[in-house]
């Protein structure tokens, strides 16, 4: 089935087809028979840290699927990207998609015994935005901030039910609330719980928290989960999971051949040779996820050289993508035709700079005659990331190649990811966008996500950069921003998708970016670890089998003692 | 004349201790951005205020040393800050350090037991083919910097044999067997660089302690060769070797940050390492300090053992 | 006379970085049962090295022994290391020139002492402290049951080499070598030590080889005496012929340069004008050529046999005192 | 009298003297860049032809690797033990000699330094040092250089330092000391005439085996992310190779056995000389 991701161009009609017989494939593998046993404990490898649990400290891919084992979701998402209820017992919305009523299921309650009510999901989204007033120091919302700017207020309206008023129309505001995954169902007790909010996460999901280190992450099982299995055996069949970050490749490969492992994550950005190696293993099965990762090179409109547009279309023209994705990703991923991959609704061709060195030089050249200067630029990378530097030194070939000076900048992650958001490089690569639908990928190509809402609660705060932030090129294209709200308040769904599109062209034309290759994850598990995948929501459907954060360990069971 | 040697030594140490600990806190004066502008990257103007004052960074270097001195002897260790509240460091280090020291400890036993014998071997076999293989081997090995051989270890021991696990830690207390079979490995690839340093130091004392007359003299008794190598030449030759051994201290406590992240035996040195990654500096600060006092308690304890092992130094240091 | 060891064409050779070194070139040496032999000359003549080779105290991959060593009827040189060990402190014993660091500075006088007494004799602690302090009383040192309990770095020179002696009598050894045993004491102790080591050799029956290069110290404590110079035995007689009838030019020049009373402890002598020859590269003729007034063409050019002048007196010069051929002024 | 060296030495030498001119005329060597990626050769094996010593899992030639790495390696070791030696051995003979409020001084500051781990004072000097204001302006290659080297020299200090310091306070003692200082001859003088030359073997021995050492933790720099980012060290080699292990050992074992061969030159061209400059040694 992973054949199915491989693919290099796709024409757009048959994305949704490729979706479909993409979900169908991954449902119930050949374990099926088996009845789930209960007990015994995991140890996964990841490669992401735990920077925290409260709002602002976004878990990253492999750290995500980690905190998804405490943490659920309002919604869900199904293998073929519709989003759905899930901790929530049903959504209603209005025609113009202006108000949305979400009601939350009955008798699902968080680790601490509060339940999950209505008052519980006014605080989970008002946290987000940022609206909480609290004593001392507010929770800030972080960069979800910028996510959810479009919300006006949320309001109880029963128990059990809360109104979200929008300040544009969204259709796709589940998505919102999904947030790639992100948008935990949290506690009001952790968000309120001042100075412990970041290392004591509470959620409903299927396990909860015993301990929690930047490095480790121990979970044991939820004996008041809410969901039971077709069986009406109460979930989860785990006793506990422990979630180890080793940032070591070798380690993750060592740790699952040596047994210390069960399962272990990986990624395509750096680690396709070991993901291959796994793959050959008898005694390991390797799940990919699809290519709906579009790690993208953003251009800062706001500092030369690319508030030129010359620049900005020499860069893209100059890229050979197939040359780097063989050489960098050994062809275990696509080249680049457009800013965002084929499964994506943005997806589209038109517009977006291929490889064409002749026309990069011209581009070149008509930046000097503009400017006077040679085209210059620095460009971040990892230092210490042999990956990272072999990445930047491939670009930099390509750049040279061109006539494009671009100078290495050696910087810790944590400097690199402190000083993207506000915006101070002059261009970086960094993965934000991904998925199939928009959610999380317009507000990084969006100048004010709160859809110029001048009264919004974060306008005359310190805040209000957050409407912005995300938009690692920062700039401001009113024409493909409108778009995307006209997109986000049209119902058809075909409709839709072309005016998305459209958005796209628009952006890929004015060379606001540019992506290389598009990325996919990939986790291994030993063959004593069972029932991956063969749990499906909680309506029926079933969750996409892998993601960039990994699987859902809610119907794992293992084999053995 | 004893007591104010131990008087005057610890004196020197406290001094050690403060100096370090000033150093750090003058380092977290000197940062290029404020630190309370790192601690909370989207807070308010008036959140990094309370924060600066909460710190004390407000005081000036003396008043925030003063402060954080005042703070960490009572056991205060300052926080580690996340966007949502904070962390006390010492419920990290309570986890990392026993396993850091455990660590050190049996690294160092490994290692001293190990290039014990090797260096009186070699000194006593000095110039002939067996020093000359050891030495040589030493220093190959020496110059395999300790993560790979942790990974060499790793493919071999634990993946190709799959005699050990290659991951994680487990204390004393969930059984010796299981406690033993996660240190293993880490303990032998920190060993092996120090093993070669320490066989090195030993051997060239040793060659230099068997040209002394009392050893020839000890022969001259009909002494066996290995009670005139064991009783008569080693202790004198130790003294160096110990004290190395404790300067290392430090280093293996805080330093083993590549091998403690290859096997998942996160210590101190991870700590640390994600303390400046991360930029929590006043934490690094606590950390930095314990490790500096535990450093001074071992050099302390070392004194004390020269001062068994070769009574002359005890008779130095009154003179000196 | 039975002979208590007998050395026969004794060569010990050095391999160094610079070539190899010959500090012991075809000595023999004959040591009478219960005779006092002493071996004079300079720092660097090889009397030292002569005797820790007949011992077989030389050890190291760069040392290479040839030649006879008879001691009490029994080849040592044909034997394993493990035999000849069996005949220290009970057969052969040493005392160090230097007391300071011929005793292990970390580990008690008692602890020195009982060892060998342990080891060799077999006695169990307490047996072994006791006859230690016998001991201890035995060289004279006041108070030994405390004196087992101090370090060498505790005790004066002169009592440290009176401890030095009595772990080297310890074992009742047959045949005791002194290595310049007084070179590192003050003059009043000196004599003190040597008359300690002449009563006790009396009073133990020991044969005794002393190693000096003092010439007067030689002439009241031994009964033969041989003159090392460059590695070889250049003149060998009785002590009463030796100082009768002296042959050599080397001999008279020691037994002219008596030792500076001023001299500080352990300092080497310049007895004589001029340097020893170079080890690695010998001059081919008379190695004491370049510092003889009374040199020759001849000396420079061929090298002197061993001669022999009557009553077992040895010399080995061409030109030798008393001779009559006309000398430089 | 001239020494005769024996084949060992002459390798020692020779080799030594190899990764020197490398260090010099690396860049002179009409090879490819050691930052060229060669995508064809991919994980080539070692005798590959044009890579001699096959090509690494990103693309990087290790042979040109190798040649570049020892400017950097040889330069960082040379430069910050040559550095740290002298600093160390000035404070240390001076502070020993001259003793009183100066040597407490100088002896707590070795302690001070000796008691903070060696990769993390390397790791916190270059997170303060190693920054810059204008985030788009790239921090020069030569600052991080500077950088590093300070920082594995102010490691260097103390440890040598000691030594010298421990060695001075021996040899001070001596009676020609003494002697010499009765007789009024200038400190400077009984130092450079009459310490320095007692003092300098068991110097120079650490020293060269301090060489070694400094190029691993250079390694170990680079892995944390705080060594020369965009240059080839024979360290950084070793740390980009650890991930090679499994499927192109070569990246691994290549830059080790040039390290070892360097480290055991090193330490035996020390011993030789330590056997020259020490005519005690001469002495049997």
């Amino acid at each position: 089935m992973k054949h199915l991701f491989r693919g290099g161009r796709r024409k757009v009609a048959a994305v949704m087809a490729v979706a479909l017989v993409a979900s169908l494939s991954q449902v119930a593998p050949s374990s099926a028979a088996e009845k789930p046993k209960s007990g015994g404990t995991l140890n996964v490898g990841i490669f992401d840290s735990f920077p925290g649990y409260c709002m602002a400290d976004n878990l990253a891919n492999s750290a995500l699927m980690a905190g998804r084992t405490i943490y659920e979701t309002w919604v869900e998402q199904r293998a073929d990207g519709k989003i759905v209820p899930y901790v929530l017992e049903k959504v209603e919305n209005s025609a113009d998609f202006k108000q949305w009523k979400l009601t939350v299921r009955d008798g699902v309650q968080f680790h601490d015994g509060t339940p999950v009510n209505g008052d519980a999901l006014v605080t989970s989204i008002q946290s987000g935005r940022g609206a909480l007033t609290l004593l001392g120091r507010a929770p800030s919302p972080g960069t979800a901030g910028g996510f959810n700017a479009n919300i006006v207020d949320v309001v109880k309206v029963a128990t059990n039910t809360v109104q979200v008023n929008l300040y544009r129309p969204q259709v796709d505001f589940l998505e919102t609330l999904y947030a790639s995954g992100r948008n935990f169902v949290r506690a009001p007790s952790q968000i309120l719980g001042g100075a412990k909010c970041s290392t004591t996460p509470i959620g409903t999901g299927p396990f909860k928290l015993v301990s929690t280190k930047l490095n480790e992450l121990v979970v044991a099982k939820n004996p008041n989960y809410w969901r039971e299995d077709a069986n009406g055996t109460r979930l989860p069949y785990l006793d506990g999971i422990t979630f180890t970050f080793l940032v070591e490749t070798a380690s993750r490969v060592s740790g699952l051949k040596s047994k210390s492992l069960d399962i272990a994550m990986f990624t395509s950005a750096g680690e396709v040779k070991q993901i291959k190696d796994l793959q050959k293993n008898k005694n390991l099965t390797t799940i990919l996820s699809a290519e709906e990762y579009y790690p993208s090179i953003w251009m800062n409109h706001r500092i030369a050289p690319f508030n030129n547009k010359n620049a900005r279309v020499a860069v893209s023209f100059a890229i050979d993508r197939a040359d780097f994705v063989k050489v960098r990703q050994r062809n275990f991923v696509a080249p680049a035709t457009s800013i965002v991959g084929p499964n994506n609704v943005m997806y589209n061709e038109k517009g977006f700079r291929q490889y064409d060195l002749g026309k990069a030089k011209e581009a070149v050249a008509a930046y000097k005659a503009e400017t006077g200067k040679d085209l210059e630029f620095s460009f971040p990378y990892t230092a210490g990331s042999t990956e990272s530097l072999a990445n930047a030194t491939q670009i930099q070939k390509y750049m040279t190649a061109a006539g494009i000076k671009m100078n290495l900048l050696p910087l810790t992650t944590a400097e690199i990811i402190q000083r993207a958001f506000p915006q101070q490089f002059q261009a970086m690569a960094l993965l934000l966008m991904e998925g199939t639908g928009t959610a999380f990928i317009a507000p990084f190509v969006i100048s004010d996500t709160s859809g110029g809402n001048q009264t919004h609660i974060l306008r005359r705060t310190p805040l209000a950069v957050l409407y912005g932030i995300l938009n690692l090129s920062a700039f401001s294209d009113t024409t493909s921003e409108e778009l995307i709200w006209q997109a986000k308040a049209t119902a058809n769904a075909q409709a839709r998708a072309k005016v998305y599109k459209r958005a796209t062209e628009v952006l890929q034309s004015e060379a606001r970016m540019t992506t290389i290759s598009y990325l996919k994850y990939a986790l291994a598990y030993r063959s004593n670890v069972k029932g991956v995948g063969e749990l499906g929501l909680v309506n029926g459907g079933d969750r996409k089998l892998m993601t960039n954060f990994g699987i859902d360990y809610t119907g794992v069971w293992k084999t053995g003692k | 004349m004893r007591g104010s040697f131990w008087v005057k030594r610890l004196a020197q140490l406290l001094i050690t201790v403060f100096g370090v600990t000033f150093g750090c806190s003058l380092l977290v004066q000197l940062l290029p951005v404020s630190p309370a502008e790192i601690l909370l990257p989207v807070g308010s103007p008036e959140e990094r205020d309370l924060l600066t004052k909460e710190i004390g960074l407000d005081r000036g270097p003396i008043g925030y040393y003063a402060k954080w001195l005042g703070e960490f002897v009572t056991g205060d260790f300052g926080d580690i800050y996340y966007s949502g509240g904070t962390e006390e460091v010492s419920g990290r280090l309570a986890t990392a350090l026993p396993r850091s020291l455990l660590l050190m400890i049996y690294t160092q036993i490994v290692a001293l037991s190990i290039a014990i014998p090797l260096g009186v071997w070699s000194a006593y076999r000095v110039g002939r083919r067996a020093d000359k293989v050891i030495s040589n081997t030493l220093f190959t090995m020496s110059s395999i910097p300790n993560f790979a051989i942790a990974l060499v270890l790793v493919l071999i021991v634990g993946v190709r044999l799959q005699w050990l696990p290659t991951l994680d830690y487990q204390p004393f207390s969930a059984g010796p067997w299981e406690h033993a079979k996660h240190m293993i490995m880490p303990v032998l690839s920190l060993s092996v660089g120090l093993v070669a340093s320490y066989t090195r130091l030993l051997r060239a004392d040793m060659i230099a302690t068997l040209r002394e007359d009392y050893i020839t003299m000890a022969a001259s008794k009909g002494l066996s060769d290995r009670r005139v190598l064991w009783r008569h030449a080693f202790r004198p030759s130790s003294v160096t070797l110990f004290t190395s051994a404790a300067l290392n201290m430090g280093g293996l406590i805080g330093g083993a940050i590549v091998v403690e992240t290859i096997f998942a035996t996160y210590g101190v040195g991870f700590e640390v390492f994600a303390a400046i990654s991360g930029r929590q500096y006043i934490a690094l600060q606590s950390m930095v300090a314990i490790i500096c006092i535990f450093y001074v308690l071992f050099n302390l304890t070392i004194d004390v053992i020269a001062g068994y092992v070769d009574p002359r130094t005890r008779d130095r240091r009154i003179n000196a | 006379m039975n002979s208590m060891m007998s050395i026969g064409n004794l060569h010990v050779r050095f391999a160094t970085p610079f070539g190899s070194l010959e500090a012991v070139r075809s000595v023999d040496l004959e040591i009478p049962a219960g005779a006092s032999v002493g071996i004079v000359g300079e720092s660097g003549s090889g009397k030292t090295v002569a005797c820790r080779a007949a011992m077989g105290l030389l050890s190291g991959s760069n040392v290479q022994r040839d030649g006879t060593v008879v001691f009490d009827g029994k080849e040592l040189t044909a034997m394993t290391r493990e035999e000849v060990r069996n005949e220290f402190g009970t057969g052969m014993a040493m005392i160090f020139q230097d007391p300071m660091t011929a005793l292990n500075p970390v580990r008690r006088i008692g602890t020195q002492l009982s060892e060998s007494l342990r080891l060799r004799l077999g006695m169990d602690k307490k047996a072994a402290l006791a006859r230690s302090a016998e001991l201890l009383s035995l060289v004279r040192i006041p108070d030994p049951e405390a004196m087992l309990k101090k370090f060498p770095y505790q005790l004066s020179g002169g009592m440290r080499q009176r401890v030095m002696i009595a772990i080297a009598i310890s074992c009742n050894p047959k045949l005791l070598f002194a290595d310049e045993p007084t070179t590192a004491l003050d003059v009043t102790v000196q004599a003190q030590i040597l008359q300690l080591l002449s009563e006790l050799r009396r009073d133990l029956k020991m044969s005794m080889v002393l190693i000096t290069h003092d010439l007067g110290v030689v002439a009241n404590h031994t009964d033969f005496v041989a003159v090392m110079y460059a590695g070889e035995v250049v003149e060998q007689a009785t002590t009463a012929e030796l100082f009768a009838n002296m042959k050599m030019p080397y001999t008279q020049a020691l037994l002219n340069s008596i030792p500076n009373i001023e001299m500080k402890s352990g300092e080497r002598l310049q007895v004589i004008e001029g340097r020893l020859p170079n080890p690695v590269d010998r001059p081919k003729g008379c190695g004491f050529v370049t510092r003889c007034s009374y040199a020759q063409q001849k000396c420079h050019d061929e090298h002197p046999p061993l001669l022999d002048a009557g009553n077992g007196h040895l010399y080995r010069c061409w030109y030798p005192l008393g001779h009559t051929i006309a000398r430089k002024p | 009298m001239r020494k005769k060296y024996t084949i060992p030495t002459y390798f020692a030498f020779g080799w030594l003297g190899f990764a020197v001119f490398l260090a010099v005329f690396g860049s002179f060597i009409p090879i490819d860049g050691y930052q060229v990626i060669h995508g064809d050769f991919i994980d080539s094996p070692p005798f590959t032809s044009g890579h001699w010593f096959g090509v690494d899992s990103n693309g990087y030639d290790i042979f040109s690797g190798i040649i570049n790495g020892a400017r950097l390696s040889i330069f960082i070791a040379v430069v910050s033990v040559g550095l740290g030696g002298f600093i160390g051995s000035l404070l240390g003979v001076t502070a020993a000699y001259y003793r009183g409020r100066y040597d407490s001084v100088v002896n707590t500051a070795f302690n001070v330094v000796l008691s903070v781990p060696n990769l993390v004072l390397a790791l916190a000097l270059v997170a303060v040092l190693a920054t810059n204001v204008d985030i788009n302006e790239a921090v020069p290659t030569w600052r991080r250089l500077i950088t590093l080297v300070m920082s594995l020299t102010i490691v260097i200090i103390p440890i040598l330092g000691r030594i010298a310091r421990a060695a001075t306070l021996a040899w001070s003692g001596r009676e020609f000391i003494v002697a010499a200082r009765s007789m009024g001859m200038r400190d400077r003088h009984i130092i450079s005439r009459h310490i320095v030359p007692n003092v300098l073997p068991a110097l120079i021995a650490v020293g060269f085996l301090a060489v070694g050492v400094v190029i691993i933790a250079e390694a170990s720099l680079s892995l944390l992310g705080v060594g020369i980012p965009d240059g080839a060290s024979w360290g950084g080699m070793i740390a980009r190779g650890r991930n090679d292990l499994e499927y192109n050992p070569h990246a691994l074992y290549i830059p080790i056995i040039a390290l070892a061969f360097t480290v055991i030159s090193t330490n035996h061209v020390g011993d030789v000389l330590r056997g020259k400059l020490d005519r005690r040694e001469g002495r049997l």
